[in-house]
């Protein structure tokens, strides 16, 4: 019987001192705030569309601090996905499909000539990326324009089409050389292959 | 401060309340299992003792300890040496001993010698030899151990105390010859060991109470 | 003597220059299409000046330079404008870009050309500002405005001037023509570089396979008094990278990031030096240039002085191409120039060489083999680099980490790729990589634009409605004063409010609002009954719905209106 | 002194926790994937081996053992290291928010590497005294550390590697852990202990 | 005719890969010869069946993968994997050995990782680790050479008697017949006799020697070719040399009696083989030059340590396994310094 | 509802989230016990006992646990759960107890427990909280199971040896004896083994998802539109 009241004492004795340095340090060491929603947000690709299910990018990133996936911005794609889950140290998961795919990118382009001035693709735009007024035709900033479609919904005559970012020389990116061995068997080369592949 | 103390108490409380009652869960385990564990332990540490000399010798053989110095094995330290002790005699002792040259570490064995100074039994207590190749030193392994039986030591040149591979009377094992090589040298270091320090080995350590049993 | 000092790494594949020095240079005959490039340099693209239907004469400027880093552009010859768009252009893309194309009329009439006769008597901003307006670019390699790099007094002081004459690449001969045959040129045109830029002392780096061009250059020498000295590299490919030839020359190496005036040096092209006192002591803009058109697909290999705009179908058709045996096109050199699928693309300022090779010439590469990291590709990289590490790091998709090995350090000289055992594309694997990289930064920088201009929206909104709340407020308190006014005047008046007006407007809004959904549920309701789609229940009910609302809401917007008839 | 150098060279190479003694495999396949987060965790992890070393011997000499009750060394041993580790992790968070973004987000994992319980117990079964307890807890902590760190660095290379599908992730990495293991045996023997 | 667009270079060196793996195949020779002459037609037949086996395993593991399988195979990587996996095993050993040792080589060490270039560790060495931990009576039962035969020495001598040894079951007074311990086994296994009592009275040493002299020396001229045609640079292999000759020479002078002379640690043994074909494979190496020699030097202290105080005869397997292991780590922190990099000569800074 | 929660916590034990398997938890007695059948019986079957203890304890007493020392408290929990065991097991099974050795204790520390009190029992209820326990435990004993028969198959060529040390004597009968006489690869029972094992176990996973997803793509049909479904929208 002592064995067991020396047991209890003992550790009992121990666990008091460790629960008062442990509750002294929970309250001396507290620790605010959480730099880590802004670096999520960085990783966002600000695209605004609200695709994940948040209005806006910021929001989604205050819900994967809060343990939200990871998996659901289209825009930002695998690749987004993947620096997410270096910063937090999550498993890399694939695009969730219910948010939608990773599609190419796009701006928006509105056919002037159709366009009735009603002004709701400005108010629809996240980034103010549509100029114009009341009962004039607008236009589209290409360069500020996220591709997130927003305005298109919302346009009375449908007269925003959402088109690829052209190519040109200048955004041009090189392309990756087809992926070693597997085509080039023959004996013409792979120089046929790659101008396959290029076009 | 307000906080600090709530906080303290607080975490206090909890953590002060889950050890004593943990503890006690412990401790009560502990009470009702120490006495078979106790048995346990002795039995396992018995149980080699006895495979090298038959318990109906003396039941007691594991508590009979004498320590002896053992300079002639390279120790400072005595060692520990059981005797079967039966009408006070010493019918037959075992030795502790450890091999140094085995192939890779230490091999602890058990060398069992009767009175007269042939061998009762040898058993590897603990080794780190290669499985499959050193270990066929261990009884479950292999019968080898088992050709020391009955030998004895007769003075520097019995030649006979070594690996067939260098002249001896003993087996290697295919591929391996340094590990039997190690075992036989201390066994028959061992039987020196005896001979030099017969007296001091065969000298009984318990009496009294054998005594009484037999009667 | 200067010492020569030497880089890491370098290759000496077979030279093959020979071929084409055996006949001096020729005049390239006069295309009737000539098709102008608006970015033939490194920098913006120029802004074309004239329109279509101009008739424009020769070294009559067409486009002028965009901002800082831009060159201008001259008509080759004379003509009218036919056609200001995309065309083909060299570009490693193959991809069209915007240019001015002029149908020569042939007879080739000069504007007056505007020459300095005294360089030395004008002031230095007048002579940088008549170079900037002759269009002239680095004809060595990437064809960055010249000016540029030499309006360095302000912030530099250069103490070196190299003369980059190395013309390592094989195939190429086109500056060692031109030090045989113009070598006064070349040196009148350092003069000038040296009088603007006031240099220490000049080198000429030389690789030791042109023994003709040396001796040509040092007999010249002596009629100038200039610090020049020619300096003889061994041959070894890249030694006329700028970087390298430095390294060679003065064995300070240019740190990364940085641009050779940063260390007191300037590296400029033969062709260059050339171009330059064409352009101020001629007057002559720069609208021609030397390029060896070589190759076992062509009957004369020789060097061209061909009219910038040249299309290449008509060098090749001048130097009697064998179409049949023709297998690869390439502008450049054979280990950096970019392969040509459309030979109607015209020569550009920093076109030097035109390679129609066969298939025995320049056989398609092997099939890549796995990487075994033999090294190879290591001992020779001129910027100690691990091309390998690169490699993989590419391939694997890990651009940070081939960033921190320093991936933009690399030149894209092909000295990797050349000696790789197993036939990897080393260079297109980095070309792949630096676009994602610069693409990636791109759009980041893009995010945080439109971060910022999303958050400035957010801004604005919470300022327009505090204001509109504001504005409310301070309405609902006329309005109670009002009220309380009216009160005491005891007045009775209609339950016309002053608010109806809105309120149907609202009202009408709504119902249009709803029209439109109803529209496009019951075109989404037709689409999925088309495809014959799951849901389709739904989409009915959803229909339904909204027939109803949108009935409500323009009963709601008739009555509310009919009340105000 | 030579004493403590065969015990580093035993616990670092010849029986080396991971690779041979099979201890702190969690953290060993969980933070590999990249050399910079495998330094820090190494670093963290050398701290507390070597301070629960400490912490437990001293309650296990001074308190277990002079009331019998050495049974409860399992339970307090773990709280003993819960508590450092713990207050380390407020502490340096508090203090030092460079050292906490090093160290910081491997410290909550300590408390689930068995190689820290680990020593603990093994320092007792070992009969070490004071100073071998910490020598030993802190060459354990090194090879724990040494294996981690190469290990980080040979997985980033397999991330660029061409293995098939079936194999990436952690199935490759235990491949390539067992054949680190492999190599460790070539220490077989080298300390005779 | 279509014009083709590729990226530059448009010409290279003509270097292949399958013609590197050729050349090392054909340094192996002189010590094939060797081996046989002095030690009968078993490695000739371990040659042969580790061939046909790793290009078995090596189409297999190819075909799974859905990777071109012929054009693979003519790289001729696995054929240097068996080569070098027939040459470091005993040659008497039992056929399943090789075939055990090719599978794990090509198997495990090569296609799990995704094939040629990518395996972390040597596979050969992998291979001949894991044999030698698994069956260790089998892996160290090298023939004695023909001079301390007597007369045995015509069982090795035919070749249809090799065959028997190779594919039946063995047996034992064969094998006590025709092996015999090696001179690092003799000299670790000295049972308290000095260096040069052992030298004096074993016969494996002092008649036995010159026959693992003899095959070193033929793997050295294999090296030496092979650096020639610059398949591989000298920093490997000669900082690996130079550190186990510095290492046994400290000893050596140190203490005669219990350690073993520098030439022997240089001159019998894997010693030669596992400079200069071993050290330097490029797959599982360091890279850099500076790398390599770090790797070398490892590699030579490792070799030295093992053999000295560890438990194993031979050391160069795990030397090279743990070496590899650190290859990764080395590359991360020999990466050479670029054109234009800290610590460069910058000249006089020209901003004014 | 009750049902599919709990199918639910058995698929997670026993596969999507097996604790050895994916979560790659508790690795240490995994592979270091793993060296015959009878070990890896006895280990499992201690840490499933824990599991479901502690489980239990934690989820029973979670509202009333402190946060700053939650972590210490669920600690403890486990620690006397693993002494009891330990204790029982000296008294019991003797010898088992000895060749399992340290790894007993280290139940402790075995992260898949202090994962399942922190992640699963500190949130849910009693039963769902002994059920998670119960199927962590059987998903960790299966796959100690299946290691431990594999690398005894290969490393002795015998299955159920030595059972009598869990089962008492009669057990000593269960052995089976795959290959007379064999030799031993003794890989397989050395720790490369161990680890090489756990991978291809990991890797046999790996390739059962693979072709149960395939399966699963080809008889659904491909999904129908549904990329807006949740999309929220942020303007106008
Ligand atoms: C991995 C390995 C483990 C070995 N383990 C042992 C061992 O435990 N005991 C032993 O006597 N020899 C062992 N040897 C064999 C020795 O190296 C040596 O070959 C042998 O003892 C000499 O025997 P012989 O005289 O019969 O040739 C081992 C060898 C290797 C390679
Ligand atoms: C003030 C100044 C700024 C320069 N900026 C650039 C630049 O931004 N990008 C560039 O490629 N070259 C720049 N250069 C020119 C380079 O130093 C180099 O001469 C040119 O890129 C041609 O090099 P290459 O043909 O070897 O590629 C600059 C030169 C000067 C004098
Ligand atoms: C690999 C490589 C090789 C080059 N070779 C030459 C060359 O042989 N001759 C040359 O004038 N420029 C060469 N260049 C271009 C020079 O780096 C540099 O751009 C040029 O000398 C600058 O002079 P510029 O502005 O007058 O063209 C080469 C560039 C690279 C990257
Ligand atoms: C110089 C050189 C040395 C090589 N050494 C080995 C070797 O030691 N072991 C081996 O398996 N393969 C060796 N190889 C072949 C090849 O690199 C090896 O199979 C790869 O490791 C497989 O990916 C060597 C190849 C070369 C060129
Ligand atoms: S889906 Fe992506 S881009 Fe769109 S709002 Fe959400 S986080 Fe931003
Ligand atoms: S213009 Fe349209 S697509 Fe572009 S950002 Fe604005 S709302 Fe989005
Ligand atoms: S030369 Fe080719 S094979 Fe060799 S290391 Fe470089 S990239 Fe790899
Ligand atoms: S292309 Fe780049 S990596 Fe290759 S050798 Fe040239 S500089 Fe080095
Ligand atoms: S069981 Fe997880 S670290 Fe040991």
């Amino acid at each position: 019987m002592t064995i067991i009241l020396t047991a209890i004492l003992i550790l009992l004795s121990l666990a008091l001192v460790f629960g008062v340095i442990l509750g002294f340090a929970a309250v001396r060491f507290k620790v605010e705030g959480d730099p880590i929603v802004d670096q999520i947000d960085q990783l966002l690709p600000q695209t605004q569309c609200g695709q994940c299910g948040y209005p806006g990018c910021k929001p989604y990133a205050e819900a994967i601090s809060n343990g939200d996936a990871i998996n659901k911005c289209p825009p930002g794609g695998q690749s987004t996905i993947e620096a997410l889950a270096t910063l937090l140290d999550r498993e890399v998961v694939p695009l969730d499909a219910e948010h939608g795919e990773e599609k190419p990118k796009t701006v928006a382009y509105i056919r002037e000539d159709e366009c009735i001035g009603c002004t709701k693709c400005i108010q629809a735009c996240p980034v103010d990326a549509i100029l114009g007024a009341a009962k004039q035709m607008h236009t589209v900033i290409v360069s500020e324009c996220t591709g997130c479609d927003l305005c298109v919904e919302p346009c009375p005559v449908d007269c925003i089409d959402m088109i690829p970012v052209p190519v040109t020389p200048n955004n041009w990116k090189w392309p990756a050389p087809v992926s070693d061995p597997n085509l080039i068997l023959t004996d013409r080369g792979r120089g046929h292959l790659l101008q396959e592949g290029s076009k | 401060m307000e906080g600090l103390l709530y906080s303290i108490r607080k975490n206090t409380l909890g953590i002060g309340i889950f050890a004593a009652v943990t503890a006690g869960l412990i401790a009560i385990t502990q009470v009702l299992t120490s006495e078979r564990i106790q048995q346990n332990q002795e039995a396992h540490q018995a149980r080699i003792l006895y495979e090298i000399l038959p318990r109906a010798l003396d039941e007691q053989l594991h508590q009979q300890t004498i320590r002896v110095p053992a300079p002639e094995l390279g120790l400072h330290e005595p060692i520990e040496i059981f005797q079967a002790i039966v009408n006070d005699q010493v019918q037959a002792v075992i030795i502790p001993v450890t091999a140094k040259e085995g192939y890779s570490g230490d091999i602890e064995m058990l060398v069992g010698i009767w009175n007269d100074g042939s061998v009762a039994g040898v058993r590897v207590v603990s080794h780190r030899e290669t499985p499959g190749l050193g270990d066929k030193i261990e009884v479950e392994k292999s019968d080898w151990i088992l050709s020391f039986d009955g030998l004895k030591w007769l003075g520097d040149d019995d030649q006979r105390w070594n690996v067939r591979k260098e002249g001896g009377e003993f087996d290697q094992f295919t591929g391996a010859t340094i590990t039997p090589r190690a075992v036989v040298r201390q066994v028959a270091k061992t039987l020196e060991y005896f001979d030099l320090r017969k007296e001091q080995i065969l000298r009984p350590s318990i009496q009294l109470n054998r005594v009484d049993d037999d009667e | 003597m200067t010492r020569i000092y030497s880089f890491h790494g370098g290759i000496h594949p077979p030279d093959n220059k020979r071929q084409s020095l055996g006949a001096p240079i020729k005049q390239a005959p006069l295309p009737s299409r000539l098709i102008l490039p608006l970015q033939q340099h490194i920098g913006k693209s120029a802004t074309p000046i004239v329109e279509v239907g101009d008739r424009v004469l020769k070294g009559q400027k067409i486009a002028d330079a965009t901002g800082f880093i831009s060159a201008a552009l001259h008509a080759p010859s004379s003509g009218t404008v036919t056609y200001i768009g995309l065309q083909p252009a060299p570009h490693a893309s193959g991809l069209e870009s915007p240019c001015i194309v002029i149908e020569a009329d042939g007879l080739d009439e000069w504007i007056s050309k505007k020459a300095i006769a005294d360089f030395r008597s004008i002031q230095k901003k007048a002579l940088l500002d008549h170079i900037r307006e002759s269009g002239v670019a680095g004809l060595g390699g990437a064809g960055f405005p010249t000016d540029i790099k030499l309006n360095l007094g302000k912030d530099h002081i250069i103490n070196t001037l190299i003369i980059n004459a190395a013309e390592c690449e094989p195939y190429i001969t086109a500056d060692d023509a031109l030090m045989r045959e113009r070598p006064d040129e070349i040196l009148k045109g350092v003069e000038i570089i040296a009088h603007l830029l006031e240099p220490s002392k000049i080198l000429i780096g030389i690789e030791d396979n042109k023994p003709n061009a040396i001796k040509a250059l040092r007999d010249y020498i002596r009629e100038y008094q200039l610090p020049i000295e020619v300096v003889v590299v061994p041959t070894l490919y890249p030694s006329g990278g700028e970087k390298q030839l430095i390294q060679l020359l003065t064995s300070i190496e240019v740190p990364s990031g940085s641009i050779p005036a940063d260390v007191g040096i300037v590296c400029q092209n033969v062709g260059t030096a050339a171009a330059i006192y064409r352009a101020v002591e001629l007057g002559e803009p720069m609208i021609s240039r030397i390029v060896t058109l070589t190759g076992f697909a062509l009957g004369h290999r020789q060097n061209y002085d061909v009219l910038m705009g040249t299309p290449f179908s008509v060098l090749l058709e001048a130097a009697e191409v064998d179409r049949d045996k023709m297998f690869r096109l390439v502008m450049g050199g054979p280990m950096m120039g970019i392969s040509i699928e459309d030979d109607r693309i015209p020569v550009i300022k920093t076109t030097n060489c035109i390679i129609a090779a066969t298939q025995e010439e320049m056989p398609p590469a092997p099939p890549a083999q796995p990487c075994i990291r033999c090294g190879m590709c290591e001992q020779v990289c001129p910027a100690s680099l691990l091309p390998q590490q690169l490699y993989w790091f590419a391939k694997g998709r890990e651009f940070d980490k081939a960033r921190h090995h320093n991936l933009f350090d690399c030149i894209e000289c092909g000295a990797c790729a050349y000696v790789c055992p197993s036939n990897i594309p080393l260079v297109q694997h980095y070309r792949f990589a630096k676009s994602e990289i610069r693409n990636e930064e791109a759009e980041q920088q893009k995010s945080i634009q439109a971060r910022e201009r999303f958050e400035a929206r957010q801004a604005r909104l919470a300022r327009e409605v505090a204001e509109k709340e504001q504005r409310r407020k301070e309405r609902a308190e006329a309005a109670a004063k009002e009220q309380a006014r009216k009160k005491l005047e005891q007045d009775q008046t209609t339950h016309a409010t002053p608010n109806a007006e809105a309120e149907l407007k609202k009202l009408k809004t709504a119902a249009s609002v709803a029209r439109t959904k109803l529209k496009k549920a019951r075109e989404a309701l037709k689409n999925a009954e088309d495809k014959d789609l799951d849901g389709i229940e739904k989409l009915q009910a959803t229909v339904a719905q909204l027939e109803e609302k949108a009935g409500e809401a323009e009963r709601a917007w008739q009555d509310a209106s009919g009340a105000k008839q | 002194m030579n004493e403590f150098l065969l015990i580093l060279i035993s616990t670092v190479l010849v029986n080396n926790f991971v690779l041979v003694q099979f201890l702190g495999l969690c953290p060993f396949m969980g933070v590999s994937n990249k050399l910079e987060t495998a330094m820090g965790m190494s670093l963290a992890t050398t701290f507390v081996l070597t301070l629960a070393s400490v912490c437990s011997y001293l309650v296990y000499r001074y308190l277990l053992v002079p009331f019998d009750i050495i049974w409860l060394r399992t339970i307090s041993f773990i709280l003993v290291i819960a508590v450092v580790v713990q207050f380390t992790e407020m502490v340096v968070h508090k203090t030092s928010p460079l050292l906490h973004k090093l160290l910081g987000i491997f410290l909550p994992l300590i408390t689930t590497n068995c190689a820290v319980l680990g020593v603990a117990l093994l320092n007792i079964q070992r009969q070490n005294n004071f100073v071998e307890s910490i020598v030993y807890g802190f060459g354990a902590a090194v090879g724990f550390s040494m294996a981690l760190i190469l290990f980080s660095a040979l997985r980033e290379r397999i991330a660029v590697a061409d293995v098939p599908v079936t194999f990436r992730g952690a199935a490759i990495g235990m491949v390539t852990a067992g054949l680190m293991s492999l190599a460790f045996m070539g220490f077989t023997g080298l300390v005779r202990v | 005719m279509a014009l083709i667009h590729l990226s530059s270079p448009h010409v290279s060196k003509a270097n292949a890969t399958n013609r590197v793996m050729r050349l090392v195949l054909i340094a192996t020779l002189p010590a094939l010869l060797a081996l046989t002459l002095f030690f009968g037609w078993g490695s000739l037949i371990q040659l042969l069946l580790a061939s046909t086996t790793a290009l078995l395993f090596e189409a297999i593991c190819l075909h799974l993968r859905k990777r071109p399988v012929l054009f693979f195979l003519r790289d001729g990587s696995a054929l240097v994997t068996a080569v070098l996996i027939a040459l470091a095993i005993p040659p008497f050993a039992p056929w399943w050995i090789v075939v055990i040792g090719t599978f794990t080589a090509i198997v495990i060490a090569k296609h799990l990782y995704g094939g040629l270039g990518n395996n972390p560790f040597n596979p050969a060495m992998v291979a001949y680790a894991l044999l030698l931990i698994s069956f260790p009576m089998e892996m160290t039962q090298w023939n004695a050479p023909f001079v301390l035969l007597g007369d045995h020495w015509s069982v090795l001598a035919s070749f249809k008697d090799s065959l028997i040894i190779i594919f039946t079951s063995m047996n034992q007074t064969l094998i006590d017949a025709y092996t015999g311990a090696t001179p690092l086994e003799v000299l670790k296994h000295r049972s308290g006799m000095t260096t040069e009592e052992v030298w004096r009275n074993n016969p494996v040493l002092n008649q036995g020697v010159f026959a693992w002299y003899g095959i070193s020396a033929a793997w050295l001229m294999g090296g030496v070719f092979l650096i020639y045609r610059k398949v591989f640079t000298w920093h490997a292999p000669f900082s690996m040399l130079v550190t186990l000759f510095l290492l046994s020479s400290l000893f050596y002078a140190g203490d005669p009696s219990n350690f073993a002379d520098p030439f022997v640690h240089l001159g019998v043994g894997a010693t030669m083989m596992c400079a200069f074909f071993i050290a330097t494979d490029p797959v599982s190496g360091a890279t850099s030059n500076k790398g390599k020699v770090i790797f070398g030097i490892g590699v030579g202290a490792l070799v030295y340590i093992i053999r000295t105080w560890g438990s194993y005869p031979d050391a160069v397997a795990f030397a090279i396994l743990l070496m590899n292991l650190t290859a990764p780590f080395i590359d991360h922190y020999t990466q050479p310094r670029s054109y234009g990099h800290e610590r460069a000569n910058r000249g006089t800074g020209g901003r004014s | 509802m009750m049902n599919s929660e709990f199918r639910k916590i058995s698929i997670d034990g026993l596969w999507h989230n097996n604790p050895a398997l994916v979560q790659l938890l508790g690795l240490c007695p995994l592979l270091a016990v793993t060296g015959s059948v009878v070990n890896a019986i006895g280990l499992g079957l201690a840490t499933t006992v824990v599991l479901i203890g502690s489980n239990l304890t934690v989820s029973l007493f979670r509202q009333h646990i402190p946060t700053a020392v939650r972590l210490p408290i669920f600690v403890m929990i486990i620690a006397a759960f693993v002494t009891a065991i330990e204790l029982l097991m000296q008294a019991y099974t003797y010898e088992l107890f000895l060749i399992l050795g340290i790894f007993i204790p280290l139940i402790v520390t075995n992260c898949a427990i202090m994962g399942r009190a922190d992640a699963f029992a500190s949130r849910n209820p009693v039963p769902a909280s002994i059920f998670d326990g119960l199927m962590m435990g059987v998903g960790f004993t299966i796959v100690l199971v299946l290691l431990g028969a594999m690398r005894e198959a290969l490393g002795a060529g015998t299955l159920l040896s030595n059972m009598h040390l869990l089962f008492g004597e009669p057990a000593r009968a269960w052995q089976i004896t795959l290959v007379d006489n064999y030799r031993g690869f003794l890989f397989a029972a050395l720790p490369p083994g161990a680890f090489v094992g756990m991978g291809l176990l990991i890797a046999v996973k790996n390739l059962i998802d693979a072709k149960l997803k395939n399966r699963t793509q080809n008889t659904t049909s491909p999904s129908t539109e549904t990329s807006s479904s949740k999309r929220v929208r942020i303007t106008g």
